[in-house]
């Protein structure tokens, strides 16, 4: 049963990527999209469904391994993709319009988009963490093309410093990944077995700490600089900024999360090797300095979404230093922000790909006055800033509350940081949305109908884990925290 | 509270109201004569207030009810503080009801309504006025309620009555910071009734005028009632003065008897303090109105050094 | 016997560490593609050894996957790329080649001290291997840093990869195939969209002077 | 903990309310652009439901603490909320003011200003509705979301008409300002919860914190909600938000949304905390202190009489704070009488200033209705044309100025007598400074009635500046309603003190201990707090002996004389040519207090020489705190930022670079 509903989740955007590579240019092809995404999120509802009941298991022969840490990160993934790909239908049809989408890119486009769904699924849902990296690798390789989709200079710069800095860093994993195979050879023995996550965690206390300690750094600044950690987040802006909207959707609300969850399988080896508190310490130290630097980097953004790039780097040192400091409480708290961090984010950049298509610019100090174009839209942003700046009772709030209480005693001297940290992200962030939103405008109101339900059910999610975390939901994220330990 | 207690307390208010003309009087025959002038009869106070009350009033055209309304007011403010300074007996109704801090209050609504009223009729002079009362009034208080706080340090009680009755029925005691208070108390009356060096009560010389150029737009009975307001308060203040820094002869009870014994060395004491200030006000020359503030703050801090002094020493 | 195949193993990574050091000295591209093939060429040989020594087959199998990709298969791709966007000219570095070197060697010292304590409990047969393979990743790693082409900058990111499989094989027997397939398959897919890169760049820029990159940036 | 079933109607009750007032502002919303609907009774209706609240908070007050958990929140934390004697007093000060501000509401808010009414509505009842759950939250997360809640409410009324840049910017200082307090007293409670993963009130009570975090967390609250309450130097918010926002919002914010903050300051000071030292009062004095002077001494010299009211605000709370402190001193030399009568002296000013603050708002937004104009060197003479606003005011002036019989004068009365009986501390320093500080206590009061005086003046008395003045509408029969309720509540509080003291009571046992509540009790009418002899206070006894005075003189000038009266021109020494525009104008009623308070001021002059062909008078006030505090972080900001940004400069190799670097780094640091 597991086996067929494991094969949909990975299949269908395996097929879809295929479909569409073929009908990608059609007029179809926004409705396949959606079509198949939605299909893959349904998909992704029986299996978390199948895990709740069932408990964590492998699948297909051991080559995959579910359970509540990658399956609530797989119902995330594949909720986002299908919104994404719904605000993408008149997204894209606006881009047509306007002629910046070509019929080859909107294939290119298209097809790029489910396999990227794809590479995703695989390196959650996979026992193996050479997979992990594959696919991690080749999920870089789906943005490099979908980030420079519009072949203008500025997304082909973009698009080649993302994939020089990420394939090098990527390069740094795979190196960690063979150091971690050597250590863990000398213990499960030679064969192919030593990379799978079980046998792993079966022996994660008896390899070698020397050697592990070595691995966690390459794999941490591999990973790392995925997940967009300053001082080596350096592609992160320019991808977000210069790549389509629904580009910097999925990369803010799926890629980052990712790529986090690839060093939290690395530290929970490297925790129980070396039985001392280095990896929580290294994420901890480039979580802060993530949060920091990019709330200063904040002050200084023009391009909208290059700003709300930088708050994802903020948000993700937030997640990455809730981590290191550990324990159940901070570890939900990681958890719950990667939830709504990944909605609401991706709700922001919905609404901003709106308001900037509506505007022909990115730039801020031209797009004024957003809720007499359109209060959709408008509306849309400013709950979505205000909610993304951690004003309750939206979710970010509740998990700033779990992370800044508890830092409070375990970590006081983080603390001041924070508040610094978080004082000037809104200082920046608010000064600059609330006179895009408000305010009188030039431009005439929305033409075409903007793509409300995605932001709408994104913002009602967020708000709703701020108010009410639901039982099921609670407890995946109980059990993921524990795995997680520290 | 007695039937004594209630005579007592209408007859101090009757005295007060019938004796602040005459001290008024008292001090300006008292003034002249230091002038080498004619003085005038000692009861002229009362024909003017006469005159004043048989004349129409005469009111701006625009004014407006609260113009009318504040003389009474006025005057219903002052003679209650009156009523309230325990001047024959410390054993009053009214007493209770209102301490030291209430007092001051009561003369600051007085002020706050004579400078409205100056204000309503918007000519120039009278906003004038009004914010220079204003100014006299914000540096005054908080300096009188110093004073009135160092003795009330000294009996731990705000409450008049008791201050006089500690002060008389205790073993003559030095008190280093009553001085201090004297002195601040006395600048500060002579600033709250315009008196010389900070007003003069005879001019009408525009610049430098300050009650003159509040009550400006006043006639008829109004005027007589802001006059007999005035006269009540330098009463008020002169018998303030008197029970805190010389409260002998206050009556301890209301008995007949003791309130007569009172009553005399109440007339005797302001009779000696009408001297004291007409002499002073001869002597001293009328300051700029820009000098006032300094002359208030010094008051003011004096004031306070008497109650540093007082809390030094009792520590 | 055997010890006379560990050493030919060490001399086989000593190799791989000269030519890096070569690419890092090299201006001309032509060069650094031979450079590259034959590092390519030396992992071949290391591996087929290292799967005789050890007797797992699928080693066999690697080298040959080996061969195909990084000997044939993509210095091809890479002499197609630069006959078409003719950029055979000497390449200019950012850093001058003198002092690049003694990074460099700075740079061997230290992953050989950081791979030694790791070495020493090395089950595997060749114990410098792994210090080998750290080496010349950080070398390569300098010489995508030191480069001002794009082409110089490719070939280095492909020579990072050269290390690690030589890592991979000769510190642990070869990773699982799976994994090695997989790895495969995305350095193939990854020189051929660096390949599209180049002609978009070139025709956008009219040059692969990655120096013309450098505007988005905070101003 | 857990109350009978009789004495949970009144938490009950409460939620109703809240419920309600969240209805009627989805109501609202769903009659987005039905004004008259929405003025006319969806307004009153909420004003309604405040009096509600007022009467469950007035019967709460002497109950026993009652406790409910909702099942919202976080996992593992739901809503706790708990009504005690604290929060009833707070809720009751609510009730009474919003009630007076809705129905006032009703009949203020115009068509076409910015937001459409529905919203407004929805974020006016927002605003009650999270003010009031402020009041009831007992837990950390509970605590912080309504408190946020209110923020982000308060913030969209205040830029209701946003269209307008400075009132746009008013509202984003306003809100960044909140949220880093906000942020500050999350931190607060982290220090509170002691590291026991539980957030809620009672656990923070149970735990005793050294004394390093107990003061860690008492800074942190004072910063957080010294933000919100305005205290110097955190205030730079208010005088801009105030004056930006419509009039019945400003009336909510500065009469109750800063009362929100006092009651957190308390709750963290006397119920979670336990055991203060004694610097922690001296630090509220001071800054109490600072803030009631600067607050005062702006106020007189401001021209815009929103702002006015709005520095005024700032005295107020730095007079409530400075109590507050006061009491802290006492508690911590374990002065418990004495610490009862600094608090009772406190909250009662909550209440007073609540609602004359209220009032004065509103009647601003009277004025400003009627005639256009903020600017005060432009109106004058309204008591004529707009007699109602004018007399209602004065009621409010007579209040704010601390006179008797009127509700300010009481808080006043008790606060210099708890001054008064300090000098028994076992403390040389503070028995020397206290007397210092009663005096510029009594000097702020002494201010305030001449700013009052100027307010009330400029505005309602005189000639008016303006031609268009002559012909002002008086206000609507709902504002007369809503400012009459005001005024006849700040009168009650100035005549029944006594009956007031004796619902604080309970407040004061529930924090300190003890209470006025038998001594007021045993004096009856007389407001006594230690013992007749030593201090009383009878306003009722005071008023009628007033009355009497006045009814006398004015019945015996009749009889006795007569009661003619002539209109002539103003006599004003001869002087026919009489213009409005030689009055003083309020910067003329300002100068004395710019001259003698200049230290304090950061002026902009420019004085006309006497040979200017058109000579022209310019003074600016400005805030020094502004320049020397804010514009300073702001420049660090940026600094900071542009080095910052240097990491980012678009090399590829640079990049490179970075995360070589970085990685030989962390190699360096692991191996070691």
């Amino acid at each position: 049963m597991d086996v067929e509903i494991l094969w949909f989740v990975l299949g269908l955007p395996l097929a879809g990527s295929l479909a569409l590579a073929l009908v990608g240019h059609r007029h179809v092809a926004m409705d396949v999209n959606v079509g198949f995404s939605v299909a893959t999120f349904v998909a992704a509802c029986v299996l978390t469904v199948q895990t709740v009941t069932g408990g964590p298991r492998l699948a297909l022969g051991g080559a995959f391994w579910i359970d509540p840490l990658n399956a609530f990160l797989v119902t995330l993934t594949a909720f986002v993709g299908a919104t994404t790909a719904i605000f993408s239908r008149p997204y894209m049809r606006v881009e047509r319009d306007h002629g910046k989408m070509t019929a080859p890119r909107l294939r290119l486009y298209h097809s790029m988009y489910q396999l990227f769904g794809f590479t995703m699924l695989l390196a959650l849902t996979t026992n193996n963490m050479g997979i992990l990296w594959v696919a991690m690798e080749a999920a870089t390789l789906t943005t490099v093309l979908l980030v420079s989709v519009y072949r203008t200079a500025a997304s082909l710069e973009a698009a080649w410093k993302y994939f020089i800095l990420c394939g090098v860093g990527i390069a740094q994993a795979l190196f960690g990944t063979v150091l971690l195979y050597m250590a863990a050879e000398r213990v499960v023995g030679p064969g192919g077995g030593s990379l799978l996550w079980t046998n792993l965690e079966a022996v994660k206390s008896q390899l070698d700490p020397r050697i592990v300690t070595i691995a966690f750094a390459f794999l941490f600044i591999g990973y790392g600089t995925k997940v967009g950690l300053v001082p080596v987040h350096n592609w992160l802006p320019d991808a977000h900024a210069e790549g389509p909207t629904p580009v910097s959707a999925v990369l803010s609300g799926l890629l980052l999360n990712v790529a986090l969850y690839a060093i939290l399988r690395c530290k929970v080896l490297t925790d129980a090797a070396l039985d001392s508190h280095l990896a929580g310490q290294l994420m901890m130290g480039f979580g802060l300095l993530s949060v920091v630097a990019a709330a200063f980097l904040l002050t200084r953004q023009k391009d909208a979404k290059r700003m709300f790039a930088y708050s994802s780097v903020e948000h993700m040192g937030l997640m990455t230093f809730a981590f290191g400091l550990g324990g159940p409480i901070a570890n939900y708290a990681g958890l719950l922000h990667m939830t709504v961090h990944s909605l609401i984010k991706s709700a922001i950049f919905f609404s901003v790909g709106h308001a900037a298509q509506k505007a022909g610019t990115q730039i801020m100090e031209e797009i004024r006055g957003l809720v007499h174009v359109s209060p959709m839209v408008g509306w849309g942003l400013m709950l979505g800033a205000l909610a993304i700046l951690g004003m309750p009772p939206f979710g970010v709030f509740a998990s700033e509350f779990l992370i800044i209480t508890s830092a409070m005693r375990q970590q006081p001297w983080a603390t001041p940081f924070l508040l610094v940290a978080l004082g000037v992200a809104f200082a920046s962030v608010f000064g600059r949305v609330q006179p895009m939103v408000f305010g009188d405008t030039s431009l005439k109101r929305l033409g075409h109908r903007p793509a409300a339900i995605p932001v709408y059910v994104h913002l009602g999610l967020g708000l709703m884990l701020g108010l009410w975390v639901p039982p099921y939901l609670d407890a995946w994220y109980r059990q993921a925290a524990r795995m997680i330990g520290g | 509270m007695s039937a004594w207690s209630v005579f007592a307390q209408v007859l101090e208010v009757l005295v007060a109201l019938v004796l602040a003309p005459l001290l008024t009087g008292w001090v300006n025959q008292w003034r002249a004569l230091l002038r080498n002038r004619r003085p005038p009869s000692v009861l002229q106070p009362y024909r003017l207030l006469h005159k004043l009350f048989v004349k129409d009033s005469v009111i701006a055209e625009h004014a407006s009810p609260l113009f009318r309304m504040a003389p009474y007011v006025v005057f219903g403010c002052v003679t209650l503080a009156c009523g309230v300074i325990p001047t024959l007996s410390t054993d009053l109704p009214m007493s209770v009801a209102a301490d030291v801090i209430a007092l001051v209050g009561l003369l600051a609504l007085a002020r706050v309504f004579i400078a409205l009223a100056a204000m309503d009729v918007g000519t120039a002079f009278g906003t004038l006025g009004a914010r220079r009362e204003m100014l006299i009034g914000f540096l005054a208080e908080p300096a009188l309620l110093m004073v009135l706080f160092s003795v009330s340090l000294i009996s731990q009680t705000t409450s008049l009555a008791t201050m006089v009755h500690t002060v008389t029925h205790r073993a003559l005691a030095v008190y280093p910071g009553l001085p201090f208070a004297g002195v601040a108390f006395v600048m500060v009356s002579l600033a709250e009734n315009a008196r010389v060096p900070v007003d003069n009560p005879t001019t009408h010389l525009e610049l430098t005028m300050i009650h003159e150029a509040l009550i400006l737009e006043y006639s008829g009975r109004h005027l007589a009632l802001m006059e007999w307001a005035a006269s009540l308060k330098l009463f008020a203040y002169s018998c303030i003065g008197l029970v805190l820094f010389f409260p002998w002869g206050v009556a301890p009870g209301p008995a007949p008897g003791a309130l007569a014994l009172a009553l005399v060395a109440l007339v005797a004491k302001l009779a000696v303090g009408g001297v004291a200030l007409a002499v002073f006000e001869s002597l001293s020359a009328k300051m700029r109105i820009f000098r006032v503030p300094e002359f208030l703050a010094t008051a003011f801090l004096l004031a306070v050094i008497g109650l540093l002094v007082h809390t030094l020493t009792a520590a | 016997m055997a010890g006379f195949a560990f050493q030919l193993i060490n001399v086989l990574g000593a190799l791989l560490l000269l030519l890096a050091f070569a690419m890092i000295s090299q201006r001309r591209i032509l060069s650094l593609i031979h450079l590259y093939t034959l590092q390519g060429l030396a992992l071949v040989v290391a591996t087929t050894l290292v799967g005789h020594e050890t007797g797992q087959p699928h080693l066999y199998l690697s080298a040959l996957l080996t061969f195909a990709l990084k000997v044939l298969l993509i210095p091809a791709l890479l002499h197609r790329l630069i006959d078409r966007l003719d950029v055979r000219w000497d390449t200019e570095t950012l850093i001058n080649i003198p002092t690049t070197m003694l990074i460099g060697i700075g740079l061997v010292i230290f992953a050989f001290n950081l791979a030694l304590p790791v070495a020493q409990l090395s089950a595997s047969i060749a114990r410098s291997s792994l210090g080998i393979a750290l080496a010349c990743v950080l070398l390569s790693f300098l010489m995508m840093i030191a480069r001002a082409k794009a082409v110089p900058q490719v070939i280095g990111f492909l020579s990072m990869e050269n290390g690690l499989f030589y890592a991979a094989t000769a510190a642990t027997y070869g990773m699982p195939m799976v994994v090695e397939l997989g790895i495969a398959l995305d350095v193939l897919i990854g020189v051929l969209i660096l390949g599209v890169f180049m002609f978009q760049i070139r025709e956008k820029f009219e040059s692969l002077d990655i120096r013309h990159l450098e505007t988005l940036k905070e101003d | 903990m857990l109350a009978g079933p009789g004495s949970w109607l009144a938490l009950d009750g409460v939620l109703l309310v809240i419920a309600l007032w969240l209805l009627v502002g989805l109501v609202g919303v769903a009659a987005l652009r039905r004004f008259r609907f929405v003025a006319r009774v969806l307004f009153p209706i909420g004003g309604g439901l405040g009096l509600a609240l007022a009467a469950l908070a007035l019967a709460a007050a002497f109950g026993r603490p009652q406790v409910a958990v909702l099942a919202i929140g976080l996992p593992g934390l739901p809503f706790h909320l708990r009504l005690d004697a604290l929060s009833a007093w707070f809720l009751l000060v609510i009730g009474v003011a919003s009630s007076g501000v809705s129905v006032f509401a009703a009949g203020y808010f115009r068509r076409g200003e910015g937001t459409p009414p529905g919203l407004l509505c929805l974020q006016y009842h927002v605003f009650l509705a999270a003010m009031a759950g402020v009041l009831i939250a007992d837990d950390a997360y509970a605590f912080m979301v309504v408190w946020e809640t209110m923020a982000l409410s308060s913030f969209f009324l205040v830029t209701a008409n946003h269209r307008i840049p400075e009132i746009r910017r008013a509202g984003y200082l306003y809100l960044l300002i909140a949220h880093i307090g906000a942020i500050g007293i999350l931190m607060c409670f982290g220090v509170l919860q002691a590291g026991t993963g539980d957030y809620t009130f009672a656990n923070m009570r149970a735990q005793h914190l050294s004394t390093g975090w107990a003061s860690v967390a008492f800074g942190l609250a004072v910063f957080g909600f010294g933000a919100k309450a305005g205290l110097v130097p955190l205030h730079v918010w208010l005088p801009e938000a105030h004056p930006a926002a419509p009039s019945p919002v400003s009336a909510l914010m500065s009469g109750v949304m800063l009362k929100t903050a006092v009651y957190g300051l308390l709750r963290v000071l006397f119920d979670l905390l336990d055991a203060p030292q004694w610097w922690w009062g001296a630090l509220l004095l001071a800054l109490g202190l600072a803030s009631a002077l600067m607050g005062v001494v702006y106020a007189a010299v401001q021209v815009e009489m929103k702002r006015l009211l709005a520095w005024s605000s700032i005295e107020n709370i730095g007079l409530i704070v400075a109590g507050i402190g006061l009491a802290t001193v006492f508690a911590a030399f374990r002065m418990q009488t004495l610490a009862a009568l600094a608090l009772t002296a406190s909250l009662f000013h909550v209440a007073t200033h609540a609602l004359f603050k209220s009032l004065l708002f509103l009647s601003t937004g009277s004025v400003l209705h009627a005639t256009s104009e903020r600017n005060l060197g432009k109106l004058g003479g309204l008591i004529r044309s707009m007699p109602w606003v004018a007399w209602i005011t004065l009621i409010g002036v007579l209040a704010s100025a601390g006179l008797p019989p009127f509700g300010g004068f009481v808080s006043e009365w008790l606060l210099l007598q708890s001054f008064l009986f300090t000098t028994g501390l076992p403390h040389e320093v503070l028995n020397m400074l206290i007397p210092i500080v009663a005096a510029l206590i009594a000097l702020v009061a002494a201010l305030a009635g001449y700013v009052m005086v100027k307010f009330f003046g400029v505005i309602f008395l005189g000639q008016p500046r303006e031609e268009k003045l002559a012909h002002a509408r008086d206000a609507s029969r709902w504002e007369r309603a809503g400012m009459l309720w005001l005024a006849i509540g700040s009168i009650a509080l100035g005549l029944f003190p006594v009956q007031v003291i004796e619902v604080i009571d309970p407040v004061t046992r529930g924090l300190i201990g003890t209470g006025l509540g038998e001594a007021a009790a045993r004096s009856g009418w007389l407001l006594a707090p230690t013992s007749v002899a030593r201090a009383s206070y009878a306003p009722l006894v005071f008023l009628l002996g007033g009355a009497l005075g006045c009814g006398l003189a004015w019945v015996l000038v009749r009889r006795l004389y007569h009661g003619r009266v002539r209109r002539a021109p103003p006599w004003d020494c001869g002087y026919p040519w009489q213009t409005a525009r030689m009055q003083d104008t309020a910067e003329g009623l300002g100068q004395p207090i710019r001259q003698i308070f200049e230290p304090l001021f950061r002026l902009e002059r420019e004085l006309p020489s006497p040979f200017d062909a058109q000579p022209r008078y310019r003074v600016v006030v400005q805030d020094p705190i502004w320049h020397a505090v804010y514009r300073p972080i702001g420049a660090l900001v940026a600094r900071v930022a542009s080095l910052v940004g240097l990491l980012q400069q678009g090399r590829i190799a640079v990049y490179l670079m970075y995360s070589f670097v970085t990685l030989l780094a962390l190699l360096v640091w692991v191996s070691r």
